[in-house]
């Protein structure tokens, strides 16, 4: 299984963090990203993710490699949803194991991070007022 | 030359579609983008954008050749 | 059900992560502490956790208590084992729940810096030799 | 003055018991952990421990009362 990928479906943390369990691994940290019911003043309903799948897949691969690369786990993990979700719903999961609880936090922080930056994935808020907006990094939406 | 553009995002909604084919005589995506922003009205600058190019982050002055997979990437927010 | 506790039964974190659930919550951060099969270059078998329990309660509500005060947090709980774990067995849960995740990052590794500062609780590690040992802070053992 | 002293970890193992009564004629904690030292060995020197009285970390220098529960605590190694 990929350690990044998209997903249509539910995300099912348990499942990915036994993925993650390793008998040198004594820490493991992770990130959920759930759908809030408020952004930059607006009540928000619903939202919508667009993904350009074949380079978010890649692009996701990349900033796994780096975290082995540049932190010292063991395993790292992110799934990120695609289509239509609810408020509370389960929107990006990652999942880092290592020895040391420092690299798991410093690895899972990162890959949260750069997702955010660089994955060509675009969430389409929907507001109370029936209008819905296109989302940019600093979360204002686009006009 | 004959490029295959794709859309996302406010410029998919701008463009009112996912994907189209474009006759142009642009030769890089620069230019492309430019004829782009006069077909649909996007009002992006091209310095809030990246473009991929058969799958992969591209340079804006990158030469396209025929057939090329063109696509503009607006200011991704996923996460 | 108290924010922190020590508890003689498996953490359960599915349920530990739904409690922190909020329509205003956007990140919800956890750590999991595993027992790993190594420490200081010996070869672990199993851990024993000794806790001075009504302290250990009263510190950890402490702990709590800050992470509210210094953190734009929604929610936040810690779930400690007691007695013996086996290898990859789940010793310590904290999560916390935000509505960005800077804050529930931050919170949580506060969390699980000070419960292993001040939280009294023992880590008696049983070695492949058959010998054992109590460790302090950093890690090595107590002779 | 009787105390109950309660041990963990590495001071319970070297007591050999989790709890006990002591008749002491020490009124702080310091000089009852001196007693103690003595009495079982304990090579950890006091600014190693700390020390809980009735339930409440407290300063070695405070003085106790009869009945008291004083708590000797070892670095902990939690989480």
């Amino acid at each position: 299984m990929a350690a990044f990928r998209i997903s249509s479906d539910p995300i099912d943390p348990a499942e990915l963090v036994r993925a993650l369990g390793h008998a040198r691994a004594g820490a493991c940290v992770t990130f959920e990203g759930w759908v809030r019911d408020h952004n930059d003043g607006r009540t928000v309903q619903r939202l919508d993710y667009q993904a350009y799948a074949p380079l978010a897949q890649s692009e996701g691969e990349h900033i796994i490699d780096e975290v082995h690369e540049r932190f010292a786990i063991v395993e790292a993990c992110c799934v990120h949803r695609a289509g239509t979700l609810a408020i509370g719903d389960l929107a990006v999961w990652v999942g880092v194991s290592a020895a040391h609880r420092g690299a798991a936090f410093d690895a899972c922080c990162y890959i949260i991070d750069e997702v955010k930056k660089r994955v060509p994935i675009w969430k389409n808020e929907h507001y109370a007022d029936s209008e819905s907006a296109w989302l940019h990094p600093d979360n204002k939406p686009i006009v | 030359m004959k490029y295959r553009v794709l859309y996302f995002a406010s410029l998919r909604d701008r463009a009112d579609t996912d994907a189209e084919q474009i006759e142009s005589l642009a030769t890089d995506a620069r230019s492309l983008y430019s004829e782009l922003r006069a077909r649909h009205g996007f009002t992006m600058d091209e310095d809030r954008l990246r473009v991929a190019i058969n799958g992969t982050f591209a340079q804006w002055t990158q030469t396209l050749r025929e057939g090329d997979e063109v696509v503009l990437i607006p200011p991704v927010s996923g996460g």
